[in-house]
């Protein structure tokens, strides 16, 4: 995974799409369905999990050598938590309102999988400089993420983006897109949309390498 | 009696936590493709989320709470219950390690998964006696329990279908888990919590 | 040997045996419930006039189209003449209130056929009824045009009136008895279907000549549309009155709702029901409480969609659990 | 997963194991203090600040509140001097749960309006009843005029439409303060 | 300042505790798994195809780290440099694997080879198979339903219109997996570079080989005679190639000049067998296409 | 009141076309093919060699392994050749080709005449043995072996199974109105073989005039005759057993662990024969019927005549068949050829015309359970075929009792998506027999 040739664009990307985290690796999927009913949640989300895990990555990194591999887990949650009470505290002493909105999920990013998974698997193997280029890349991919459901979400079911009425008032909000079971399938379609458009990548990767190298094979024979 | 059998019945099929409060979906995607192991995970998290419970809830009743220490209840219940569940995994995989290799890297989700975490954070937020704590926690557990069976069986089901490629695996988990949770919607208004 | 003895013979077929079959099939079942749900249907455009035609029409048509364009984008045979994708949009159409605008049931014929059906591979692998999670989903998005009701054919469009059920929930079972006259009038409009409700679901005489058709002809099986409107008896009878126990009125809750339609013809998609008659009865016994459950203490007045969904949800479980009985002991 | 061989076994004493976790503890127990030294009286001054400005908000003519000695969370509005409102929050159960709200009612027992602080209604449905189209209703009416009616009538509220349990609800939880403000008050006169 | 001394002492005893409950536990608790396994596994394809002979990747790691005798090159599909790395993780030599890829013997397309009956049944060869062989009059060939291209755990077959299981040579790791699962054996394993092949698997006599099917090898011997290497043979009525000689000796090809039903071919791989044109013997096979030509 | 068992089906009988009509002799065939092989077990080994004179009921092909059965020649003539030939039930198998001599000759000493009252049991065994008599109910295992039970198996019962419960045979029928006699003394020989005092004779209810008849001929021996429901698979050993005795075979067992032993008229004729006037089992009664077939017969038929033969004399083809079965409808086997010969199993010739084979598609299961509550062995057969697709044979044996199934077909028959659930369950069977081979 952490192969030396990588260059840093190639790390931040990754996580954008190839390993997208909600819709590839399958992890973080709690605040992906309970904090994208509107867009100002889920960009607020995601806003602080790019934070808290660009943060914890470049912590984890430069603290590496120095955690003892029997706590290593205890230490990187306590290192995230600490981030995360940060964010808190600052969220709540100036931005109150978002405060509230993200409730009990601003706590829960301490537990976010994909935090610790990034820690694990990327900072404490690299230095500093691509651990923060890891973190980057995996948290724009959940922030970018978080807002692309929140916005589908938030424009079928409430008819606004961001607050703001977006469909003329005959639009009969389809209600669902913001209930529970709207977000699970919204995902998976999602899911299924992505898987679809890799395949569709693949083989046009596939047709051009076929096209470049083997000759025409229709046969000739009598 | 009443409120605790609300309280309970609540939180295991009303405000299902998986199907509409949204905690605990990694493991629940994440171990559902496996009946017998979604029971064992079912309980697992059942038992980790009330002990969990009730240590974070001494903690925050005779150390946060008393000395306005409430804004640590983050980072205190984390590392409280990450060690805690990891103890637990040490234990496992020495005395069950059949039971520990079901469960695989699962176990150590368990100690940084959002509905261990999430109910004894509830529970402080909402003032919870130590009592109705516990009754929650069962009650979220058993929740989690049922929806990961169902699925669980669902999708074992699907293993036989023709379902299209593109939505095997996590695609059609998460349509399953959107119907399930509109059946789910039969029990709302039911007990107003 | 005559000249005319022929023993040479073309090209034959092989196969497993047996080789000889009965001479039902899919299209056979489906076109025959479609037929048998046919007069619930007419009757519905009798009694809710221009506007049921409409969302028939649209149900029907945006199933079938569905069902033909996915297929046909999947590359795979296209199965409309089957007649199960026209079903499930006339059951649909049979469920919701005949007067909600177009595009609604447009979108929920849509979502029952691809997200309920499609997804999970089409015709036999789908787990939860197509038309109730169409059902369902339009429920959740547009609650108020589902649950507003037209009142009989010969009232202005527009003009709304509570479903029984409603009432009840709302007002109490005295002023419904009130607002119908007495209970025998009650009873009379339940049976042959002048009240207010789904469009299909209103007259219980012609649901259950239907259904009683279905039984006959061994396309369901009694057991699932007995129980479960018998547990929804029972359970009303004893939990559903004011005066105590069994003070409830069974007669009213069995012939309210959905109960009927769904008993005879949505508890029996065979496709999402337990296999076995034993465990359709588990089935039907479950999906009767659970109605029960839900409309007597949930939000909602009616719960025989919730019900059969619910159930179907835990049809895997009884299909492992309850097995057919079989020959020999095992070793 | 990482599969590197762990350590050595120097580096595995109870000791150091507990005092890695210990030392990372103790870090971050000095960040976090050094956030709350800075944020903790911004976040004080802004909860005040807030509550104030939902108040303003429900009794614009009021210059100043005064939190009444005796009850929690029961505010007196005042101008030049003379009590015009009491603001007192309310609570009651609706579709999905608690539903908090804010209340402000004249001395007299006639409510100006109220506020929704937290519920967990459906959006679309019972959180209109936050929406001026539905609160409207309620100013100037008195407890007894609060009765919810699904067809207009011009003296009691109308339930939104939908939600019948949510109106339901906040009507319930407001007759309530209401009355609970006009009993205090009549026994303060 | 107090708040900001308690928010220390409870996060100091905190770790404390707990780091001491773990260090302690992890020395009672500890058990020891060879991280080894692990690793190897990590190189290992992960195509869970058998081809090493044990049920899956993992158990292949598990072997080849804590038994000794285990070769390290057993991983077909992971070709060179898996078995190189393999070796150097387990401390073991490696053996070279020989590069091999699948072939399907068997030119009887839908056109060419004769049906014995009308197949009703599951598509699938196994279960074609129970029915007396299938439907195909030539028994040994191959039935065209695909058991193999289901599959191949790689991806690398397809089912061409002419009912013959085509296979991308770039795809095909060699592993033996469509091998084991064809009722007919009618797959082998072709080692890479060998320029020649035999397109029939039919070990009836010519003549019945030749009513079956148009593109049977009839034993005739053709070809053995004009090899002038001694590379095939006919055994059971049917030509078999050595390759090793073939690919190490010959330069010309002749075998393929004569051979009456054109059984024997150019191998040119990714296509159904019979249907070489020239640009692909060329590219494949330089040395063939003077006597594709010939036959031509 | 005749009894009847879980499950099953009722397709329409088709027996109209040969139930009236007596058995035909059919006349000496130029030249017959006789596969060595002609029963389940191990196969015969020739033991004569081309351009040898063989006669009628000569042995022509010798067991090797006490579950085998020796093979005869049909006619008298010369041995043409030995060579591979196809084969009805396995495809090909090595096969013995007589031509006739046109005589038509016993072999010497036969027929003669015995007492069978006075013989040993172990001499009848042996008789029976040596005549090579196997089961022509269809599965054709030896009959000598079902004759010899370990001792540790006690039975009490014999079951004569004359339900001949497919569609369109007439053959056991037709035996017993025509043969009664023969049919109780084969009886009688295998009850004191196998030292039991209980006989049953099971028939189905269509048949009114085989259960007088039956009825009758039984008077005095103490065997009783069972009318049976008319429902197919009402000849399966199980069933048949389950509705007569009331017992039930366990799984993986056989009819001997309930103390039972099952046997079919044409086998007990065949006894009768083979005791009583030294006769091998040379030739069987065939019903040659179908919708294709001119002029459908019930025919005696020499073991070797091949089925285009064997139609011949049922007046050829009414139009091209599109199957030909040998065996009924529901459990033959199509073959792919009609110059494959007649073997000791061949109860029917079945040659079905196109409107006849209906098919259909194969569609997914509509799970509408009409196969589970047909099948007579209580399983699951959509979950065999939906595992079968996936070739998931060890779900299949362990928890949906695939080694269970009889392959009865009656799921195939009343499934409305027309799957071939008896075909997914060979293919699972013989996964799991090369999956247990490998081990
Ligand atoms: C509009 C329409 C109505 C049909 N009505 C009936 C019917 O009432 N009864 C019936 O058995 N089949 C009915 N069918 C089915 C067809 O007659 C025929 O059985 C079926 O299309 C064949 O399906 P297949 O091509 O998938 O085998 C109907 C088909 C269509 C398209
Ligand atoms: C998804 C969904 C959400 C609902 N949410 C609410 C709600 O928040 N408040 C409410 O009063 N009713 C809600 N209802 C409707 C109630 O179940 C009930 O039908 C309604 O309160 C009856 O009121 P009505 O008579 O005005 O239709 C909801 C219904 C659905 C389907
Ligand atoms: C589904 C099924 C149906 C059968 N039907 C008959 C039948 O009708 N008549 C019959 O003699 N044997 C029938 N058999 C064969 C019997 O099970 C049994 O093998 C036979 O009666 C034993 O007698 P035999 O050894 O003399 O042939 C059937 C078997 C199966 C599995
Ligand atoms: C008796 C019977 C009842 C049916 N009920 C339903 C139903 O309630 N909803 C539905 O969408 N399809 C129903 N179908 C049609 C069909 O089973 C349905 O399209 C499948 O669920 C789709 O796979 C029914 C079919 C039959 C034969
Ligand atoms: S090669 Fe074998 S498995 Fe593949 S299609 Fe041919 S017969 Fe079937
Ligand atoms: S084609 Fe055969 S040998 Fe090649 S990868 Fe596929 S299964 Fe393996
Ligand atoms: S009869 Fe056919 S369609 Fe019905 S359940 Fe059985 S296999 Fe499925
Ligand atoms: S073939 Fe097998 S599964 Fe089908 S009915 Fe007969 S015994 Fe049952
Ligand atoms: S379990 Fe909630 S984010 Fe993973």
């Amino acid at each position: 995974m952490n192969n030396p040739n990588q260059s840093l664009w190639e790390i931040f990307y990754k996580g954008l799409f190839e390993q997208n985290p909600i819709f590839r690796l399958a992890l973080s999927l709690c605040p992906a369905l309970a904090v994208t009913s509107t867009v100002v949640n889920a960009l607020a989300m995601g806003l602080s999990v790019l934070f808290v895990i660009t943060a914890n990555n470049v912590v984890v990194s430069l603290f590496r050598h120095w955690v003892n591999p029997k706590v290593r887990v205890p230490v990187f949650i306590t290192s995230i938590a600490t981030i995360v009470t940060v964010v808190q505290l600052v969220l709540e002493a100036y931005f109150p309102e978002l405060f509230k909105a993200l409730s009990i999920y601003l706590a829960l990013i301490v537990v976010f999988a994909i935090i610790l998974a990034r820690a694990e698997v990327f900072a404490a193997k690299n230095t500093v400089v691509p651990s923060f280029f890891d973190g980057f890349g995996m948290g724009a991919g959940f922030a970018g993420a978080m807002v692309l459901i929140g916005v589908i979400r938030e424009l079928f079911g409430a008819g606004t983006i961001f607050g703001f009425q977006v469909f003329s008032d005959a639009y009969n909000p389809v209600l669902i897109m913001i209930l529970p079971p709207g977000g699970f399938i919204l995902i998976g379609v999602m899911i299924a949309g992505i898987n679809l458009f890799g395949e569709y990548q693949e083989k046009n990767r596939a047709a051009k390498a076929k096209a470049g190298a083997t000759p025409a094979l229709q046969g000739s024979e009598a | 009696m009443g409120e605790y059998f609300t309280l309970f019945m609540g939180a295991v099929i009303v405000n299902n936590f998986v199907l509409t409060r949204f905690l605990g979906l990694c493991i629940f995607f994440g171990v559902s493709k496996n009946l017998n192991a979604s029971v064992g995970m079912g309980m697992a998290v059942t038992s980790v989320m009330t002990l969990s419970s009730i240590l974070a809830w001494a903690v925050y009743n005779y150390v946060l709470h008393p000395y306005n220490l409430t804004f640590l209840t983050t980072i205190v219940f984390v590392v409280l219950i990450a060690s805690f569940v990891q103890l637990l995994e040490m234990i496992i995989k020495k005395h069950a390690p059949a039971l520990y290799n079901m469960w695989g890297i699962y176990l150590v989700l368990i100690a940084t998964n959002c509905i261990v975490l999430g109910v004894p954070l509830l529970n402080a937020e909402s003032h919870f006696s130590f009592l109705k704590s516990v009754v929650h926690a069962i009650g979220s557990g058993v929740g989690f329990a049922l929806a990961i069976i169902l699925m669980a069986s669902l999708r074992e089901k699907l293993q036989y279908a023709d379902v299209p490629k593109s939505l095997q695996g996590l695609g059609i988990a998460f349509i399953l888990a959107g119907m399930l949770a509109l059946s789910f919607f039969g029990f709302s208004g039911m007990i107003p919590l | 040997m005559s000249a005319e003895t022929k023993v040479e013979v073309n090209q034959l077929t092989v196969s497993a045996s047996p080789h000889i079959r009965c001479d039902e099939s899919i299209a056979k079942i489906m076109w025959t419930v479609n037929l048998t749900l046919a007069p619930a249907a007419l009757m519905s455009v009798y009694w809710f006039g221009f506007h049921a035609a409409v969302t028939l029409a649209v149900c029907i048509g945006a199933a079938v189209g569905t069902e033909y364009l996915i297929q046909k984008w999947q590359g795979k045979p296209v199965t409309i003449s089957d007649g199960s994708a026209f079903l499930t949009g006339m059951l649909l159409a049979m469920n919701i209130p005949a007067t909600v605008p177009w595009y609604m049931p447009l979108l929920g014929s849509f979502v029952a056929i691809s997200i309920a059906k499609h997804t999970m591979g089409g015709l036999g692998y789908n787990i939860f009824n197509p038309a109730l999670i169409g059902r369902a989903f339009m429920l959740a998005s547009w609650p108020i045009a589902m649950t507003t009701w037209p009142a009989l054919a010969g009232a202005v469009d527009g003009v709304t009136s509570a479903t029984p059920l409603g009432m009840l929930k709302l007002q109490g079972y005295e002023k419904l008895v009130a607002t119908f006259g007495d209970t025998a009038n009650l009873y009379q409009s339940m049976f042959l279907g002048s009240r207010s409700g789904s469009s299909g679901e209103t007259s219980a005489l012609i649901l259950i000549l239907g259904g009683i058709y279905l039984i006959y002809r061994g396309y369901i099986n009694w057991q699932v549309p007995a129980f479960m409107i018998g547990t929804v008896g029972v359970l009303t009878w004893a939990f559903g009155g004011h005066a105590g126990l069994f003070s409830g009125d069974p007669l009213f809750h069995m012939m309210a709702g959905g109960l009927i339609l769904g008993a005879f013809f949505m508890a029996t998609d065979m496709v999402t029901i337990p296999i076995t008659v034993k465990g359709q009865i588990v089935f039907a016994i479950g999906a009767g409480a659970l109605t029960v459950l839900i409309r007597l203490l949930g939000g909602y007045p009616e719960g025989v969609c919730y019900a059969i969904l619910l159930m179907n949800s835990v049809t895997p479980l009884i299909d492992r659990l309850i097995k057919p009985e079989k020959y020999g002991a095992r070793r | 997963m990482a599969h590197d061989a762990h350590g050595h076994d120097s580096d595995n004493s109870i000791f150091k194991i507990g005092m890695n976790l210990t030392i990372a503890c103790l870090l971050s127990g000095a960040i976090i203090a050094g956030t709350y030294a800075v944020t903790a009286p911004v976040a004080a001054k802004e909860r005040v600040n807030l509550k104030n400005k939902a108040m303003k908000e429900l009794v614009a003519d009021a210059q100043s509140f005064k939190a009444i000695e005796g009850k929690t969370d029961w505010y007196t509005a005042e101008k030049d001097g003379k009590i015009v409102a009491y603001v007192v929050p309310a609570e009651s159960k609706g579709y999905g749960g608690a539903i908090k709200m804010l209340t402000a009612v004249t001395p007299e027992g006639k409510i100006i309006d109220y506020k929704i602080l937290a519920h967990n209604e459906t959006p679309g449905l019972g959180d209109k009843a936050s929406e001026p189209k539905f609160s409207k209703q309620f100013a100037g009416k008195k407890a007894e005029d609060l009765e919810v009616v699904k067809v207009p009538t011009d003296k009691n509220i109308q339930a939104l439409t939908g939600a019948t349990i949510t109106s339901r609800a906040v009507t319930k939880g407001i007759r309530e303060a209401v009355e609970q403000v006009a009993a205090y008050a009549s026994q303060k006169k | 300042m107090s708040t900001s001394v308690l928010i220390l002492v409870v996060l100091a005893s905190l770790g404390l505790i707990f780091g001491f409950i773990l260090a302690f536990a992890n020395r009672k608790f500890a058990i020891e798994v060879n991280p080894l396994i692990h690793i190897v596994e990590d190189v290992l394809p992960k195509g869970q195809c058998g081809a090493c002979g044990y049920a899956g990747c993992m158990a292949y790691a598990e072997a080849v780290v804590l038994n000794p005798d285990v070769a390290p090159n057993l991983c077909i599909p992971g070709k060179e440099p898996v078995a190189k790395a393999v070796a150097e993780l387990t401390g073991k030599t490696a053996a070279a694997v020989e590069p091999r890829v699948a072939q399907v013997k068997c030119a009887g397309s839908n056109e060419k080879a004769v049906r014995g009956y009308d197949y009703a049944g599951v598509d699938d060869c196994v279960a074609a198979n129970l029915l007396f062989g299938g439907p195909k009059s030539c028994k040994y060939g191959c039935l065209g339903l695909g058991t193999c291209v289901r599959n191949c755990p790689f991806d690398a077959m397809t089912m061409s219109p002419a009912g013959l299981p085509v296979i991308d040579p770039d795809k095909c790791t060699g592993c033996g997996k469509c091998e084991t699962v064809c009722p007919k054996k009618v797959i082998a394993m072709l080692p890479l570079g060998a320029h020649v092949r035999v397109n029939c698997n039919s070990r009836d006599k010519g003549p019945v080989a030749r009513k079956a099917c148009t593109a049977a090898c009839i034993g005739c011997s053709l070809c053995v005679r004009e090899c002038p290497y001694g590379a095939v043979k006919v055994e059971n009525n049917l030509a078999v190639v050595d390759s090793a000689i073939c690919r190490e000796q010959c330069s010309d090809a002749k075998c393929l000049a004569k051979c009456p039903t054109k059984a024997i071919r150019p191998a040119v791989l990714g296509i159904v067998p019979g249907t070489e044109d020239q640009a692909s013997v060329e590219a494949a096979c330089p040395s063939c296409v003077k006597s594709t030509a010939a036959a031509g | 009141m005749a009894k009847t068992f879980r499950g099953g089906v009722h397709p329409d009988d088709q027996k109209r076309y040969t139930a009236a009509k007596p058995i035909e002799v059919a006349p000496v065939p130029q030249k017959v093919i006789i596969p060595t092989r002609q029963h389940i077990g191990a196969p015969c080994t020739a033991v004569v060699k081309v351009g040898d004179l063989v006669k009628k009921g000569q042995v022509i092909a010798e067991a090797q392994a006490f579950v085998s059965s020796p093979v005869h020649a049909s006619i008298s003539g010369k041995v043409a050749e030995i060579a591979e030939y196809p084969h009805p039930v396995f495809g090909a198998c090595t096969a013995i080709v007589i031509e006739s001599d046109g005589l038509d000759e016993w072999v010497e000493g036969l027929p003669l005449e015995r007492d069978w009252e006075t013989l040993e049991a172990n001499a009848i065994k042996d008789i029976i043995r040596q005549a090579g008599i196997v089961g022509m109910g269809g599965a054709t295992f030896p009959t000598h072996v079902k004759m010899a039970p370990p001792p540790e198996k006690a039975i009490d019962s014999l079951i004569l199974n004359a339900a001949e419960c497919e569609p369109f045979l007439t053959a056991d029928h037709r035996v017993m109105l025509e043969a009664a006699e023969r049919v109780v003394t084969g009886m009688r020989i295998s009850m004191k073989v196998l030292g039991v005092t209980k006989g049953y004779i099971g028939i189905e209810e269509n048949k009114p005039d085989a259960i007088a008849v039956m009825q009758k001929a039984v008077t005095g021996t103490g065997i009783v005759v069972v009318p049976l429901k008319t429902k197919y698979p009402q000849g399966a050993e199980k069933t048949l057993i389950k509705v007569i005795v009331d017992r039930e075979v366990p799984s993986g067992g056989l009819p001997m662990d309930v103390g039972v032993v099952v046997q079919n008229v044409g086998t007990v004729v065949a006894i009768a024969d083979a005791v009583q006037k030294g006769l091998p089992l040379i030739e069987r009664v065939t019903t040659v019927t179908g919708g294709a077939v001119n002029e459908p017969k019930n025919l005696l038929l020499r073991v070797g005549t091949t089925f285009a033969q064997a139609i011949e004399l049922c007046g050829g083809f009414k139009e091209s068949p599109a199957k030909l079965i040998m065996g009924g409808p529901m459990m033959g086997m199509a073959q792919c050829r009609i110059d494959v010969p007649v073997i000791k199993g061949t109860s029917g010739i079945l040659a079905l015309s196109s409107s006849d084979v209906n098919a259909g598609e194969e569609k997914p299961c509509i799970r509408c359970g009409r196969c589970v509550n047909a099948c007579p062995m209580g399983l699951v057969p959509s979950m065999l075929s939906i595992l079968g697709q996936q070739g998931l044979y060890e779900t299949a044996k362990e928890d949906f009792d695939l080694l269970d199934c009889v392959e009865c077909g009656s799921c195939v028959y009343v499934c409305p998506a027309k799957r071939n659930i008896v075909h997914y369950v060979k293919y699972l069977k013989a996964q799991n027999a090369a999956a247990a081979a490998k081990k």
